[in-house]
């Protein structure tokens, strides 16, 4: 099987598979790495990073829901500064590229932090979060607001040639709009999606069961939405995709491929698995065989309708 | 580490809701320390999806026992698990007890399930330790047996032991206690942790408590399990910090 | 617990209970009243009606997914003439009370199909659904048109005393402003909320599963995202909210209720468990009981934030 | 009609993938037609969600059985049922076949797992009926041994009986099928119909055939279930105007 080609190409960046480890989910690595060799996987991205550090919401930030869970963590991280000083030299250890994702509550401070990151060797690319559910600051103020995704999107263009990604939203009727604006202004690729807003009532207490009231959805319950949202970008937007929402295996990476992805991101399976990232690999590989292709990117967008 | 798969020895009712289940998985046995937990895959589905959380609360050999309160649909389902099925477990997680130090006498107080972890920390003090369990339970028939000889029991009800709440008890055992050099140790719902922190600081006692918060990994990557700590301007996480702190680090 | 109230009032109608059977997952009453006695759920809604009979969409049509399935129906119905022909005459003979669902292609058409109908005493409401996510001309090119929304909610409005109930789509950032627009025009309800748009695909035949591509979402998985957005209106606009969206059993309800509905709606639950609505009945008198209530509606929207 | 609860007596691996799966449910057993089918909860919870629908295979006094290929989730859970557990089943649901009318002989025509429905439907012929079975699998190891005897079996890669599929079978079989007055029984994939109905209207035999697809209900609520008829227009629903057809009424 070693004449099987998992890479893949988005904008400068070339990933040895397109098994990314998404955002919040694996932390800056170093938790996950005593269950999984990062080194395998073709890129970590890393929790939201905003300029100052965030303590997060208070809790209780997640619960679980019929095959999926909210969250309302709050965009909680050390902070840019931090994140370059102490999170990076240990991804550099463990051999891992990373995307760097991350959040702000203005256009300059989108600017700023990537300025502050863009020049050290294993960031290969930026995710710009423009749809975090859980925070005004976090970007779905901007995630809903077109004309702002494409200013992001233009002023990070211009201060980096690294990768640059934008985050979607799955909360509104037309993120083709959103990814057309973000092609339009020198976007690489876009990451399809983020969580959908929910929320869960205790009946007892009639409170919340998150305390920040809603939270993010993800998991296997969402998996048709983030699809067909990856599906409507690629039948009417030039512009590689980045799948996530709910894959929990390498069948439902395929899916995502087959709708229109270049690469995809594990998200929640990393909690309940936290070695599936390597996992998936292998049967990426399996299906290559079984269907008689040796270049695993060039089922990207076979969707036959 | 990695997540490791046991095999259910057996699962034996011991309480009114409470289950004891006993999983043979060595390298767990081998590794876990007391107040350490797993968190526990308890289907082989998406149903339920995350994992769920367990302290030990026994290790035999090269088997670890779960002491576990039928709540929702995950302990449903693990206290059907029959001897032979294989159990998807993730652990030793987080950071346990500290038995050291020259205290003389342990104190241990539990609050119904939150006497969990106790008997494998019971095992665990070093022999010149003394070592004394507070149990508070709802009423008689919610205590669970656990045959433990120097062990001091409440109900809310009265209806066994002292009549009361097991911090009640600690107060008005405290001619007894005075004098020994004592260092605690709780587990139990947070309102006994928060009143425990307020008895500690009046009598100015050293305590370790498990906490508890609902969580995803486990292992310290989704932040699902912050807890207030003394310092302002940042939380500390349960699975990764915790889930024992000493007693005056956190908010409770 | 005879003396446990369950009844509630929306717009005009009166119903014994909150308990409504969602459209198109009870057909027109006949198939689902063997295995349950209709006349004790507060109402059923009927299957979508257009002024012509259609077709619907060629199989395949429903998949499951976690927690989940997919619908493209394509608004199948008999048409209103055989509706009011062959139909009603059942649900008299059953004594159910019913809402009428219409979907149109043009506001004409909604308004004619209401005129046909809106003198049958035993229809005690319409639900115009501007959402259905399958066919065009269901609405959902209505359904993301604020505008549209007003001018059909005030067009149907001007010809009947009955209660209108405009059925909102989930599938976009603002549900509020189209609740508002529907109770400034005269509507007398929303419900929130349809389905949401997915897709799943056969990764050999990299076909969608669904013939039509993409389906509606149902069932416990989108339950967190229907009860964020009856929170959302409940929070912003001064309207009744009839619930719908993976309500399994009593608790969902509940939650429902809380989270600020007046009524609710059983979907996709009906094909699983036909006699759902009555066993939720007994449950909702169960929670009354025990919180010490004895007027159910008193515990709408009375979460604690 | 009701959903019921029935007991599951045994589950028996009768083929490589093919599981009988024997079932009390007396209220069923009384009233079910053969062709007929239900719709069964396969777990408690919901993970599968949806019922999955499966023929009646046989009825024996107050019990049903169902034969069954495992395929998914669902399948892999009934498999894996013990006796003694109950089982959530919606039925009898649709309409069966009608084994009435002047025919001499009825042949019975199976590819793969939809032979099923046959050794119900074998034991309801009337006495005078000269019951035939055309039997296809895919290969030696795919067959189901299904004790009767008038059976004729073919398999794709020849490695038992007759090399090809049912319909080349019959086909080469017409010599000793002419002159005989005959109706045809059907069940299998597709294609497999689809082939059946050129032969049939070919050769002008009656046939009825049971068909398939995806279902949420089951019984004629969720329209999730159409089959284009030869009447342009509308479709029918397999669950309630089937599962079992004339084969000149629908397309295939
Ligand atoms: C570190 C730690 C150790 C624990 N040790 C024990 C133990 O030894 N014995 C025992 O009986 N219980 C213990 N618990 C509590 C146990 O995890 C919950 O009772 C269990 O998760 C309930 O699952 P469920 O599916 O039955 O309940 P559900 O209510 O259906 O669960 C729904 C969700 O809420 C979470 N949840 C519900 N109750 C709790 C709770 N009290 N704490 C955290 N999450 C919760 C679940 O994990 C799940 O994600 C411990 C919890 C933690 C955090
Ligand atoms: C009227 C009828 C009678 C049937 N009788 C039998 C029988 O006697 N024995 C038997 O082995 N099988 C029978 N089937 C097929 C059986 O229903 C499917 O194999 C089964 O639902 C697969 O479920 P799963 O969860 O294992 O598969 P999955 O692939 O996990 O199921 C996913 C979804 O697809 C549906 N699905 C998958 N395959 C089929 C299929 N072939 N037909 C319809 N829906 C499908 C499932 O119901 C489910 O909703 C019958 C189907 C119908 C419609
Ligand atoms: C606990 C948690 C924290 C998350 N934090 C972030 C974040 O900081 N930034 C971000 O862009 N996405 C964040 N996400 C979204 C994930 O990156 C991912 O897009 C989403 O969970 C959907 O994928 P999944 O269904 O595979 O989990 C978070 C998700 C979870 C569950
Ligand atoms: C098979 C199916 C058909 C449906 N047809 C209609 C319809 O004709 N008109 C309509 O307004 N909603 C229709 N719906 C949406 C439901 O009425 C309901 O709003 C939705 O399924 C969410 O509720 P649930 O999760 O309880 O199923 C349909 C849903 C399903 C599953
Ligand atoms: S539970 Fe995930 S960080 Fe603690
Ligand atoms: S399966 Fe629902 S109508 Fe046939």
């Amino acid at each position: 099987m070693s004449n099987i080609d998992l890479s893949v190409k988005i904008g400068k960046m070339t990933l040895k598979n397109p098994v990314l480890l998404a955002s919040g989910t694996v932390g800056y690595g170093n938790e996950i790495s005593e269950f999984t060799d990062l080194s395998k996987i073709g890129a970590i991205v890393t929790k939201s990073v905003s300029l100052n550090p965030r303590k997060g919401n208070p809790p209780q930030r997640v619960v679980e829901t019929a095959s999926g869970m909210l969250n309302a963590i709050g965009l909680a991280n050390v902070g840019v500064e931090t994140f370059a000083k102490e999170k990076i030299p240990f991804l550099e250890k463990v051999k891992s590229d990373v995307i760097c994702n991350i959040a702000a509550s203005s256009i300059e401070e989108y600017v700023e932090c990537v300025n502050i990151l863009k020049d050290f060797a294993i960031i290969k690319g930026f995710e710009i979060n423009v749809s975090c559910p859980n925070v005004k600051e976090g970007g779905l103020i901007f995630g809903n607001d077109i004309s702002a995704v494409g200013r992001i999107t233009e002023k990070v263009r211009a201060i980096t040639d690294k990768t640059v990604i934008l985050k979607l939203s799955p909360n509104n009727a037309n993120i083709t709009d959103f990814a057309e604006v973000a092609r339009k202004e020198g976007a690489d690729a876009v990451t399809a999606t983020n969580t959908l807003i929910g929320t869960a009532f205790n009946i007892w207490t009639r409170r919340p069961k998150i305390k920040n009231i809603t939270g993010g959805l993800s998991g296997p319950a969402i998996k048709p939405v983030a699809l067909a949202k990856v599906l409507e970008i690629s039948r009417k937007v030039d512009i590689p995709i980045i799948a996530s929402g709910g894959i929990m295996n390498w069948e439902d990476a395929i899916e995502f491929m087959i709708a229109g992805a270049s690469a995809f991101q594990l998200g929640t399976v990393n909690f309940i698995n936290p070695n599936a990232g390597v996992e998936i690999i292998d049967g990426l590989k399996q299906y290559c065989k079984k269907v008689g292709i040796t270049k695993l990117s060039d089922i990207t967008a076979t969707y036959r309708l | 580490m990695q997540t490791r798969k046991g095999t259910v020895e057996n699962v034996v009712q011991i309480g009114e809701v409470t289950f004891l289940i006993k999983v043979e998985i060595p390298e767990i046995a081998r590794e876990i320390a007391p107040g350490q937990f797993c968190n526990i895959k308890v289907s082989e589905t998406n149903f339920p999806l995350l994992r769920r959380p367990f302290s030990i609360s026994n290790v035999k050999g090269n088997s670890i026992e779960f002491m576990i309160d039928v709540i929702g649909e995950g302990t449903k389902i693990l206290a059907t698990k029959k001897p032979g099925d294989a159990l998807d477990i993730l652990g030793p997680l987080g950071r346990g007890f500290d038995t050291s130090g020259d205290y003389k006498t342990a104190i241990l107080v539990a609050g119904g399930i939150g006497l969990a972890p106790f008997p494998f920390l019971i095992n665990s003090f070093p022999e010149d330790k003394n070592v004394k369990l507070f149990y508070g339970a709802r009423s008689k028939k919610h205590i669970i047996d656990y045959n433990y000889k120097n062990k001091f029991i409440c109900t809310d009800d009265g209806s066994a032991g002292f009549h009361g709440n097991v911090v009640d008890y600690l107060n008005s055992s405290m001619d007894e206690l005075k004098g020994d050099s004592i260092k605690f140790f709780a587990c139990g719902p947070t309102p006994m942790l928060a009143a425990l922190k307020r008895f500690c600081q009046a009598n100015s006692f050293d305590c370790e408590v498990s906490t508890e918060s609902a969580m995803a990994c486990g292992f310290g990557i989704c932040q699902g399990c912050p807890i207030e700590t003394t310092e302002q301007g940042y939380y500390k996480l349960i699975c990764k910090d915790g889930p024992v702190f000493n007693i005056s680090e956190i908010e409770l």
